[in-house]
């Protein structure tokens, strides 16, 4: 009985964690008529593709109780190596798009090897790696940027409407479609598969794992790699939205990803986590730095303002949930 | 009834630079009586940050926008879609490679970055070594002010060598850093160009910890540049006139979104400022705190 | 007949430590081996190595009379060799069917776990077990004792031929260790060899066949358990014979009282609790797993403080809303999980034991008193006999009774009036037994007032002044000391539902 | 006889810890003369001065288990408030030093009764203060700098030398000797007193602390106050350095010194940590960044290198750890 009631406490708790979000959501609308409409949430959900793909893969580092600094500067890498293969090599889309994935796992293996089996604490390896790959971004470009115009539909990639030239009155870029493509994929992989379990059995006491037998450093290995993918498709998806490898991007793009993740109920000490909340984490965040901007809102006081929500958007969290038991 | 309203999109906000930029800006929303909003990101490699902000800008359907591109062609469908819409755009800060913008107001910094190594050759006596600390390896300002100085010493003072350039993100700590550095590798170096206001001040600051005399050039402007122009301590710098920016941009928006033409090219023009001519009225004009 | 395990010349060394000293053990195929030693004596060393934990400087293992090399627990178990580890090594994110089969799901198509499968198998292994235990519950969520049940579970489900069992007991309870015995007896009716591992020493005379006795990380002696007394077995443990009095309860009708708790209730956990405690007196909690003894405590103590009702101390209402409070009054609280809410594993024993007194000894501008706090600390390392290179040795690096006793002595020295001790002797060898029975009855005889909530019913006989009795959340009883094992019995199983019913 | 042994091996590890520091500066100084000089040196130093007050601060944090994002604005903020006091307020030195100092602990404090009282996760809360000083910083100022011209000797705090004046020998700018100052007191609080027992209590086990009857709330609010004031002694050194308070700086910092914290061996668990240890790691750091300047590396490939050298220095160190156990 007690334990029923357990269960439905946390499918509740779940629903209203979109509460946050749907306040800020109600609240824009109400300020300001230009927020809520449709070309506008496009924006806002087009604005959330990226931070959404790298969130969604450093969650589940982060559930294995790691972290992972260098999503950001690896994200631009792939993305340079996706031009290098396009632009340079002129190879086909598909072969430009799977270069930047597998530039992602493979960097995200060598992290993951790192840690696993250099026992480098993650912050450091990944911190290395973070380095590394803003310097090799430069060095591989020259310091330019590569520009995808040879390439013809390498901007449909982000840009296009899949859903638009099926449903005109819903033009959802592909860029938001491919984010969703990929959570559904990951949430599924960590609720259903092998991969998924040994996720969370590694961020919630990593010795009894070992002591079941597993060899956890090859599983953490395998979580990098996967990880680091998934910010590959994220590579794929800015300079496919930029139309360019920009080399000089991508520092800081990690504290917004990990801030997404966290704002989602994740913790940060591993074990448990959810990509639901990722998403309602990151969209939480674009949500508000747009509506700030359409309210016109003075730039500095939007700083302060997005601090603030953000805070009281995880209190008001932590109360439900304190509430819910 | 309703009030015009320019949105000016910048490459960004919190540098002094910008402000000054953002100062006439608001100048002209006042002298015309149209609301203006002046925003742009942390830093200029923020591109597809820049890109949601117009999105932003776009949804509010102002009058005209205003864009300082951190890359030209990556807010080219952005660009259309405010074409579609009946927003005219301008350009200021630096172009955008399209015919959408109706004008450009700019400076062309790879004149201003010459003149300023055309002042370092003839400071430093035409010979010697000198290095460069620049404010970004990959941001339009950063490629261009670097370029032009290179290029200029490359071609014009053979017996100038350019020793190293570094980049300090146009942080002031980071500059500072740097040029001690630098002085501590070449003890014989004789002028350093900071190619921004972050970057001088650094370099200002790297020298006088160093108690080195070497050559300061500056660019940009702000109090603690002027000062330093004024002791001596910094020989000289390039100025742009980022309130003329701010004040022709909007004015031009206005007219063209009531319909009128504009010169498709505003120079807001660049100045050498010196101890000698700090305190003349074109100069004092165009000069910032 | 060859045996199946046999381990010889065994060594050891930890840093500071020599754990191991040329230990020999073997099992024999269908057998209970128990292995007995005080705390520290090396027993969870020796079989941390057998399982692959650990690697020996020296010595070699042979299973089947065939020399073997056991790098990983993975290579221990693909040998057939099952451990139960003393300190619970489980996931507490994981649902209970989640840890149980961790590295062997059963698996669908790409890589898809048959989460159905998994939890029908978990229920059928608790009900073999004669256990009720939902697979889905998290267990991070589970009381300790019912965490040991999922160890337990987790070791069965492994079918080994060499099954350790490292104190499987030592957080169950009588009804709970006799079903434990049945799976034991019938698993060696199968061939199974055991090696089993307590402190509990009536435990051995009900299941082991032979005995091998430990002292100081050495081998001591094997003999056969049904012809050795007890006393032989201690004997050879601690190198001298113990002798034990019974308690005897004190004339508490002068004294006052301590402690008064009135309606206490939180929730469906504590339902309208009463009682009183008089200074120099010693109450014990009894009850079956679950009947929130536990839960009790830590609503008097403010770690989780209760929704409704009444405490008195020394006669005064106070208000509890947490620990520090609690203390403030006077109440001191040693947790029953000494992992997880006693210990700061990662710090020394001097440090442990100061925890809750470190304002006494520091000075105004907060500066510690370090050479006292060592003296103290080396007091009841000496007086606990603590085994451990020195006050300094982190208490993560101590054998769990030894842990075990840093927390008692961190109690001791906080000097509360009233104490409340849940489960204190868990996984504490049966000589440092005797000498916290011996702590406790002065304690009381000096006017402290105790609480004594234990799982081992001779000990709240051996130990208490009266027995309060709880099932389901209630309070369904006072005995006086020295009541019988079935009037405690009979009131610990006087469920509210049942009588409904 | 065996505890003796224990602690000469701690005690050689945390000497061996130096060697990655040493190895570098031997190397650096092979590589170029003009590296090891006194000037050089100082420069060095003095570039450590402001990361490693910064660092120091944050050190008491991470120990505790926690994250503070906030130090890089809070700085800044520090150093904002420090302005207006002495510049705009034109109340002499002493209150302008104490009005930077007093910012960062009241800061400090709201943080940790976010933490500690609102239940919020360290890196939300932190990472909620920072964008909220980061705009007030703006804000304060009117987005220009505040310069200290009219304070006399305030650009002596940092860049002046008591010990040169001594020793001319050995000009050891004053913001090093305040850095090591610092470092040593922090120090002592952490081994010596209660408030740093419960420091490392609280990363250790912060339940069983509870549980202790200790105040836990409390201390640790009192531990993120001290941190902050650190960090307000971060702010009057680098607004010494620079002469001015420039509002726009310190985003970025934060990740510099928690990167010297992780390097110096204190871990993001909590409830380990020396704050010699965060010394070297915020000088390996800056040796690093000096040196590949020095040598005249490209500044592209000075990144990748120092990436690398930050993950085989800690490597090393794993090595040498694991040979000691
Ligand atoms: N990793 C380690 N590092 C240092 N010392 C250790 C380590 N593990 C165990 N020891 C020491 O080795 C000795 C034997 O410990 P062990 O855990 O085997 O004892 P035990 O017989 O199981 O005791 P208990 O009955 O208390 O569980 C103890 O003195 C303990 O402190
Ligand atoms: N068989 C069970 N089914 C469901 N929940 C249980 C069961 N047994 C215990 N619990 C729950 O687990 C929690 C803690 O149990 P725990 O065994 O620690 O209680 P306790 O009264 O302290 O036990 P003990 O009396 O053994 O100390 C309680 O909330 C209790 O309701
Ligand atoms: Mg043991
Ligand atoms: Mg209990």
């Amino acid at each position: 009985m007690s334990e029923k009631q357990a269960r439905r406490g946390a499918a509740q708790q779940k629903l209203l964690a979109f509460a946050s979000l749907i306040v800020l959501v109600v609240g824009f609308s109400l300020a300001s008529p230009a927020f809520f409409r449709i070309d506008n949430i496009m924006s806002i959900l087009q604005a959330t593709s990226v931070n959404g793909v790298l969130a969604v893969g450093v969650t589940l580092v982060i559930i294995t109780g790691g972290i992972d600094l260098s999503i950001g500067t690896l994200m631009t890498f792939c993305a340079v190596m996706s031009g290098v293969v396009l632009t340079w090599g002129g190879m086909p889309l598909p072969l430009g798009v799977i270069a930047g994935i597998a530039t992602g796992a493979l960097c995200g293996l060598i992290s993951g090897t790192l840690v696993a089996k250099a026992k480098i604490p993650p912050f450091i390896a990944t911190l290395g790696m973070m380095l590394i790959l803003k310097g090799l971004s430069l060095i591989v470009t020259g310091t330019k940027p590569i520009y995808f115009n040879d390439t013809e539909g390498y901007t449909t990639i982000s840009q296009g409407s899949l859903i638009g030239s099926i449903i005109p009155q819903f033009p959802l870029p592909n860029g938001v479609l491919i984010l969703f493509i990929v959570a559904a994929v990951i949430a599924w992989v960590l609720g259903r598969t092998v991969l998924g379990r040994y996720t969370f059995a590694l961020g919630s006491n990593e010795e009894a794992v070992r002591l079941s037998g597993v060899d956890t450093d090859r599983w953490k290995m395998a979580i990098y790699a996967l990880a680091g993918g998934i910010v590959g498709i994220g590579g794929i998806l800015i300079s496919s939205r930029l139309n360019s490898a920009q080399p000089a991007l991508g520092l800081g793009y990690e504290l917004e990803a990990i801030a997404a993740v966290v704002i989602g109920g994740t913790s940060l000490a591993g074990g448990r986590g959810t990509i639901l909340g990722t998403l309602i984490g990151a969209l939480i965040m674009s949500v508000l730095t747009n509506g700030l901007r359409v309210m016109s809102v003075a730039p500095e006081w939007q700083t302060v303002v997005t601090g603030a929500i953000i805070i009281v958007a995880v209190y008001a969290d932590q109360l439900r949930r304190r509430a819910a038991v | 009834q309703d009030k015009m309203s320019v949105a000016l999109i910048s490459k960004g906000f919190q540098h002094q630079f910008w402000q000054a930029v953002k100062q006439g800006a608001d100048k002209a929303g006042a002298d015309l009586g149209v609301d203006v909003t002046f925003e742009g990101p942390d830093n200029e490699t923020q591109v597809d940050k820049q890109m949601d902000m117009l999105a932003a800008a776009l949804a509010k359907k102002p009058s005209a926008i205003a864009l300082a591109a951190l890359d030209s062609q990556a807010v080219i469908p952005q660009l259309k879609q405010a074409q579609s819409a009946g927003i005219p755009v301008l350009a200021f800060d630096s172009g955008v490679d399209s015919d959408i913008p109706v004008a450009t107001a700019s400076t062309d910094n790879v004149a201003a970055a010459a003149m300023a190594a055309d002042k370092m050759a003839e400071l430093i006596g035409g010979s010697g070594q000198i290095a460069v600390v620049a404010h970004s390896q990959t941001s339009a300002t950063g490629i261009d002010r670097r370029d032009g100085f290179v290029n200029e010493i490359k071609e014009k003072y053979p017996e100038i060598q350019i020793v190293t350039i570094e980049y300090g993100d146009g942080d002031h700590l980071k500059s500072t850093e740097i040029t001690k550095a630098i002085l501590a590798a070449n003890p014989d170096i004789k002028g350093i160009f900071g190619t921004n206001e972050g970057s001088a001040i650094g370099v200002l600051n790297g020298a006088r910890e160093m108690n080195s005399k070497v050559v300061v050039v500056g660019f940009d402007s702000g109090k603690a540049q002027k000062d330093a122009i004024r002791s001596g301590a910094m020989a000289g710098a390039i100025t742009q006139n980022p309130v003329g920016i701010g004040y022709e941009t909007v004015k031009a928006a206005v007219a063209v979104a009531k319909g009128e033409t504009v010169a498709k090219n505003i120079d807001t023009g660049f100045f050498w400022y010196d101890k000698s001519n700090i305190d003349a009225p074109e100069i004092a004009a165009v000069l910032y705190d | 007949m060859t045996d199946l395990v046999r381990m010889e010349g065994i060594d050891k060394r930890f840093p500071g430590v020599h754990a191991l000293k040329s230990v020999g053990f073997d099992l024999r195929p269908a057998e209970v081996h128990a292995l007995m030693g005080e705390n520290g004596a090396g027993k969870s060393t020796l079989m941390k190595i057998l399982s692959g934990v650990y690697h020996p400087d020296e010595g070699r293992i042979l299973i089947d009379g065939a020399k073997v090399a056991l790098p990983t627990p993975g290579a221990a178990q693909a040998l057939g060799i099952g451990i139960i580890h003393q300190e619970l090594a489980l996931m507490p994110d994981l649902t209970v069917a989640q840890n149980i089969w961790i590295g062997r799901e059963p698996r669908l198509s790409l890589g898809r776990i048959d989460e159905a499968r998994q939890n029908a198998d978990t229920a059928a292994l608790f009900a073999a077990m004669n256990i009720r235990m939902d697979p889905r519950a998290r267990v991070g969520g589970l009381s300790i004792a019912r965490q040991q049940m999922v160890e337990i579970a987790k070791a069965l489900s492994h079918r080994s031929r060499v099954l350790i069992m490292d104190e499987p007991t030592a957080a169950l309870n009588d009804a709970e260790i006799a079903e434990l015995f049945t799976i034991i007896r019938q698993l060696r009716s199968e061939g199974v060899g055991i090696i089993y591992i307590s402190h509990k020493m009536d435990e051995i005379r009900q299941i082991a066949d032979r005995v091998t006795v430990m002292r100081d990380g050495a081998y001591v002696g094997t003999v056969q358990a049904a012809d050795t007394p007890i006393s032989r077995i201690i004997q050879m443990m601690v190198g001298r014979e113990l002798a034990d009095a019974a308690a005897t309860i004190p004339d508490l009708a002068g004294s006052g009282t301590a402690l008064e708790v009135r309606d206490l209730t939180r929730g469906t956990e504590l339902r309208k609790i009463s009682f009183t405690l008089k200074r120099g007196e010693i109450l014990g909690f009894a009850g079956l797993m679950g009947a929130g003894r536990t839960e009790l405590a830590r609503a008097i103590f403010g770690a989780e403080p209760a929704d409704g009702g009444e405490i008195l101390v020394q006669g005064r209402a106070v208000t509890i809303r947490s620990p520090a409070d609690a203390v403030q009054a006077g109440i001191g609280y040693l947790s029953e999980d000494r992992k997880h809410f006693g210990l700061a594993l990662g710090m020394d024993v001097r440090a442990n034991i100061a925890m809750a007194s470190l304002p006494r000894y520091a000075d105004r501008i907060g500066r510690i008193r370090e050479p006292e706090l060592a003296r103290i600390a080396r007091d009841y390392i000496q007086t606990l006999a603590i085994r451990t290179p020195g006050d300094r040795q982190e208490v993560r690096l101590l054998s769990g009774g030894n842990q075990q006793k840093v927390v008692i002595a961190k109690w001791l020295l906080r000097d509360c009036d009233i104490l409340i001790f849940d489960e204190p002797t868990r996984g504490i060898d049966v000589g440092a037994k005797a000498e916290i029975y011996r702590l406790l009855g002065e304690l009381a005889a000096e006017g402290k007032a105790i609480i004594v909530i234990s799982s081992e019913l001779p000990e709240v006989l051996r130990l208490s002044h009266r027995i309060a009795v709880m099932c389901e959340g209630r309070l369904t009883g006072i005995l006086p000391g020295g009541a019988s094992q079935e009037q405690i019995m009979e009131l610990a199983t006087r469920r509210e539902t049942l009588a409904a019913e």
